[in-house]
């Protein structure tokens, strides 16, 4: 069935036991975003040392899709350099503007491959993003350079 | 003529299609908009192919043909919601036929009984679609005014206790929906417009959700202003309707300016046609009002009273067999009294946009989100609801398939 | 493809019909709304039959599909006229486009760039269609701005002798027609534009007239908002386009407010999606935006380039015929240098009234009036005219039975 | 030909030698009305002694149809009691909204007979009725009571 491309196993696991959520009282930024077509919300808290990321935490209400990914990322994006973070938002977005025709790459991805399916769905795209967005946006207020 | 959905949904094109591989479609979605029966898609195309030339504007036998068209549509949808021919408007939504009162009260100036000061306020509902909440809110910060309004009780009826004290003396606009796109809730009209014609003020009806689903008659409804969308009347994309009461239309000034609606124009300055053509500038939405008046004629013949019966029965139905899915909760009104056949719901573990996600694999189509009423959301203490909504083509094979696939989607996002 | 008016004529099905017993339809009458073909009929009913959902809306096929269908129009209007997809605007109508910005600048606050106050200047021209006219006069009205405008000469063309007096330091806007309605007229805009921006003024392009007769391209335009109809482009009734520069949409507050233009709401407040959505509130005209993507793809087909040529020798042919029929007067460029196919005039007997009624007699479909521009026709000293305007499917077979036509008028209404 | 049937012989000779026309010094109502689909207009100057119409005069720019149907109205309502030019008004409306069924009454409507053909073109009507509803205007203001 095509819809478990989308509802891969990884994805109802960090759903049903999300990773990192609950809001450190620490952090250089912290962005709420909302996606308006759903109401979908997450908080999003980081922070940001020497331009490497040593904190992520998040709060949130969504799907399975925002959530996951959100969740997903807090692991993946821990520990990097703002450099590696942009290498791997940037790889994510094209994932998800392949409407389905990338697999994503594992070396970069790791789990986060595991949205592939989500390309094919476009009103999705947006819940799978939503923490993404809110990571960019958090990075750049608290570094002001990330592009 | 005997109500038979299998009648009708041979009417309707889109159910000759088949979704995701294959399934039969079950829309569940015409709260949004509807889906629409050949005789308004072959209206609308005949027109383009036949008559089309501008109406009120050529001395030519297509543009006589085009003006019957357009102004014959508007008898039609005069006739069928009862009111007078001169009264009715065509806009391009109901979105435009709210702002068009809203911008237009905001146009008056001092003396004009629409004109609104600091000293006015405007009452609107914690129910209302964004359509008829936004304009208002705007309306009173451009003018000063107050907004308030009428709460939603946990059961998802408006609570009218205070109706006196809701609209005061000040009240310049009452602004409510006749049924809530997310409850289903059809809302008491009565002690609204009593208390509001009782201090003078106009009462603007949000009828979106009404009109396609039940008699609605203006002459017996004691509003002031009623606004619908064609599209979810069966009718065309890109046309609505604004109906006030002609003495008020009068006294309303206009909202959009152009070509038509005027009565003479210098450089600086313009004076006004009379209603409806003050509120029409522009050549308008000819083949769209054309469809919508064909859509009356359809629904007029399967028979409103019919339709709204076939909706209480079937909402009957649906109501009963959904209570009975574990883990459900029904956000809105959970008995079939004075409500529509929208029914919006929550369920324990799996998400709207995931459980509407599982929905669509099956070939049901229903909304999830804040359907455009956050604020009501947020005041039932939801983030976002399921919504299906039925409509004249739906039947209890529809519901038993929602049934089905709610049961089978718990089943899906329990496996792990 | 070569340009064969026999093969386009073929496109249309309105053609297929006759007019006033079995009279050959000789359509003269596109300034006021053009003729469509069955593409673009057909991409409506398609959309109806097949795909209609509220777009951006639901988390079903159909809704995918729908918004597939729309935001694909969007593009290939962008396309058409040069624009990034995010800069292009349905609204229902040129009308309305032109009332968007009006009504969108008197929304703008103290310190937002749109503000106007009684100390600013709006510019216009004595050649504007009441569209665009009488919502500056009402925004100059609502801010205490002060509306001036360009002249008309005789020969029917903008008098830009004082550009640099009529638009002046205090000058914020400046909103004029690319091509005359009336006249036909094409107006240069490289002086006003090099001017207005020179005073930081933005300027408004009432483009109904020529996006579509020429390729018109709005990155080389240098203007900042651009409107037009569909119904006058082989086009839909009921669609127009606003067209604006991305940071100034960014900066310009919405107009009409609703559902899917909103970030957020509260009950007391709203926050707004960003452009292109923040100015399309409601469920938008869905099936006649597909409409005109499918006239884009029509006319590109065919070649605006090509269009353009078959006008400009059809409008030679035109003026060379007509100019020999005694007692006539062309109001407007007698030359065929920069001006459209658009036809307007007098005959010194025959009021135009009577004149459209012998011609449609014939089979022959004009307008006659003032054409919504009737400060034009006061300043030209005409009280109205007839207008012949001309498009792809029209050749000189038409101008032929436009000639005789008048001729034969002439001895009819001579006769006692 | 159809045509002929709205541009009768009378209609063309009146609007050739409009009878009336040019506006008297002297009357009890001036009115000035426009179509304003067209721009057509007229004014009409009334003067009534005794609920009896003892004076029309006009002035207009306008179609055969407007110009002919105001020069026939200021010969036929001359000389009439407002009873009677009420009575004829009626009758002329009526003859106007009849889409060609009716030929119009000889005895009531004389001359503006000629105009039985307008109705069968809706376009026309209001040409044809602007010096009328001028009149009606003209009638009240002069009066205050003509309904
Ligand atoms: C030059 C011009 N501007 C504006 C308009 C208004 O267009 P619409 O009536 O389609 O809104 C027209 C056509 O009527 C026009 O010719
Ligand atoms: C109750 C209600 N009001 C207003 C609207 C707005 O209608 P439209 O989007 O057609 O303008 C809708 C539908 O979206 C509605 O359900």
């Amino acid at each position: 069935m095509e819809l478990d491309s989308l509802y891969q196993e990884v994805i109802l696991d960090h759903y049903k036991h999300p990773q990192n959520k609950g809001l450190t009282s620490e952090f250089s930024a912290q962005v709420h975003h909302v996606n308006t077509s759903c109401g979908d919300e997450i908080t999003l808290n980081v922070t940001i040392k020497d331009r490497k990321i040593s904190g992520i935490s998040w709060d949130g209400q969504g799907c399975s899709i925002s959530q996951a990914s959100v969740s997903i990322l807090s692991e993946l994006l821990m520990d990097k350099t703002l450099e590696e973070a942009e290498v791997i938002t940037q790889s994510f977005s094209n994932l998800m503007a392949s409407k389905g025709t990338s697999a994503g790459d594992p070396e970069v991805l790791e789990d986060a491959v595991a949205f592939a399916g989500v390309s094919k769905f476009p009103s999705r795209v947006k819940c799978a993003l939503l923490g993404w967005m809110a990571f960019k946006d958090a990075a750049v207020q608290s570094q002001g350079e990330m592009k | 003529m005997p109500f038979s959905v299998a009648d009708i949904r041979k009417d309707f094109p889109i159910f000759e299609r088949t979704i995701r591989d294959g399934k039969r479609l079950v829309y569940l979605d015409s709260g949004a908009t509807s889906q629409k029966p050949w005789t308004v898609i072959n209206a609308e195309s005949d027109f383009y192919s036949k008559h089309n030339a501008a109406v009120h504007r050529g001395a030519h036998q297509l543009a006589e043909e085009a003006t019957d068209a357009y102004e014959g549509a508007r008898a039609k949808v005069a006739t069928f919601i009862g009111a007078q021919v001169d009264e009715v408007i065509f806009t391009k939504s109901a979105t435009e036929s709210l702002n068009l009162v809203a911008y237009a009260m905001g146009n008056a100036h001092q003396g004009n009984r629409f004109a609104l000061t600091s000293a006015d306020e405007i009452v609107v509902s914690e129910m209302e679609h964004h359509a008829n909440l936004v304009p208002w809110q705007e309306l009173a910060k451009r003018t000063g005014a107050k907004l308030s309004w009428f709460t939603v009780t946990e059961e998802g009826r408006l609570d009218l206790s205070g109706v006196n004290e809701v609209i005061t003396e000040r009240t310049k606009v009452v602004a409510i929906t006749h049924q809530s796109n997310v409850l289903g809730t059809i809302n008491p009209l009565d002690a609204i417009t009593k208390r509001a014609h009782e201090v003078g003020a106009v009462v603007v009806l949000d009828a979106c959700q009404s009109v396609p689903h039940m008699p609605v008659d203006v002459s017996e409804l004691n509003v002031d202003f009623l606004a619908f969308s064609g599209h979810k009347a069966v009718g065309p994309t890109g046309v609505g309707i604004l109906w006030g009461r002609s003495e008020l239309l009068a006294q309303l000034p206009p909202f959009l300016t152009g070509g038509s609606m005027v009565s003479s124009v210098t450089m600086t300055d313009a004076t006004w046609a009379p209603a409806p053509q003050k509120f029409e500038a522009g050549v308008p939405n000819m083949a769209q009002a054309v469809g919508l008046g064909a859509a009356c004629d359809y629904l007029s013949t399967v028979g409103m009273q019919n339709i709204r019966n076939h909706e209480i029965s079937l909402t009957d139905y649906a109501l009963d067999k959904l209570s009975a899915i574990s883990g459900i909760k029904i956000i809105g009104p959970t008995t079939n009294v004075s409500r529509g056949s929208t029914i919006s719901f929550t369920l324990k573990e799996i998400h709207p946009h995931d459980l509407g996600q599982y929905l669509d694999s099956q070939g049901i189509a229903v909304r999830t989100g804040h359907h455009c009423a956050w604020p009501l959301a947020k005041s039932m203490k939801v983030q976002s609801t399921t919504r299906a909504s039925f409509y004249l083509y739906n039947d209890e094979r529809d519901v038993d398939a929602l049934f089905e696939a709610v049961v089978n989607a718990q089943k899906y996002f329990g496996r792990f």
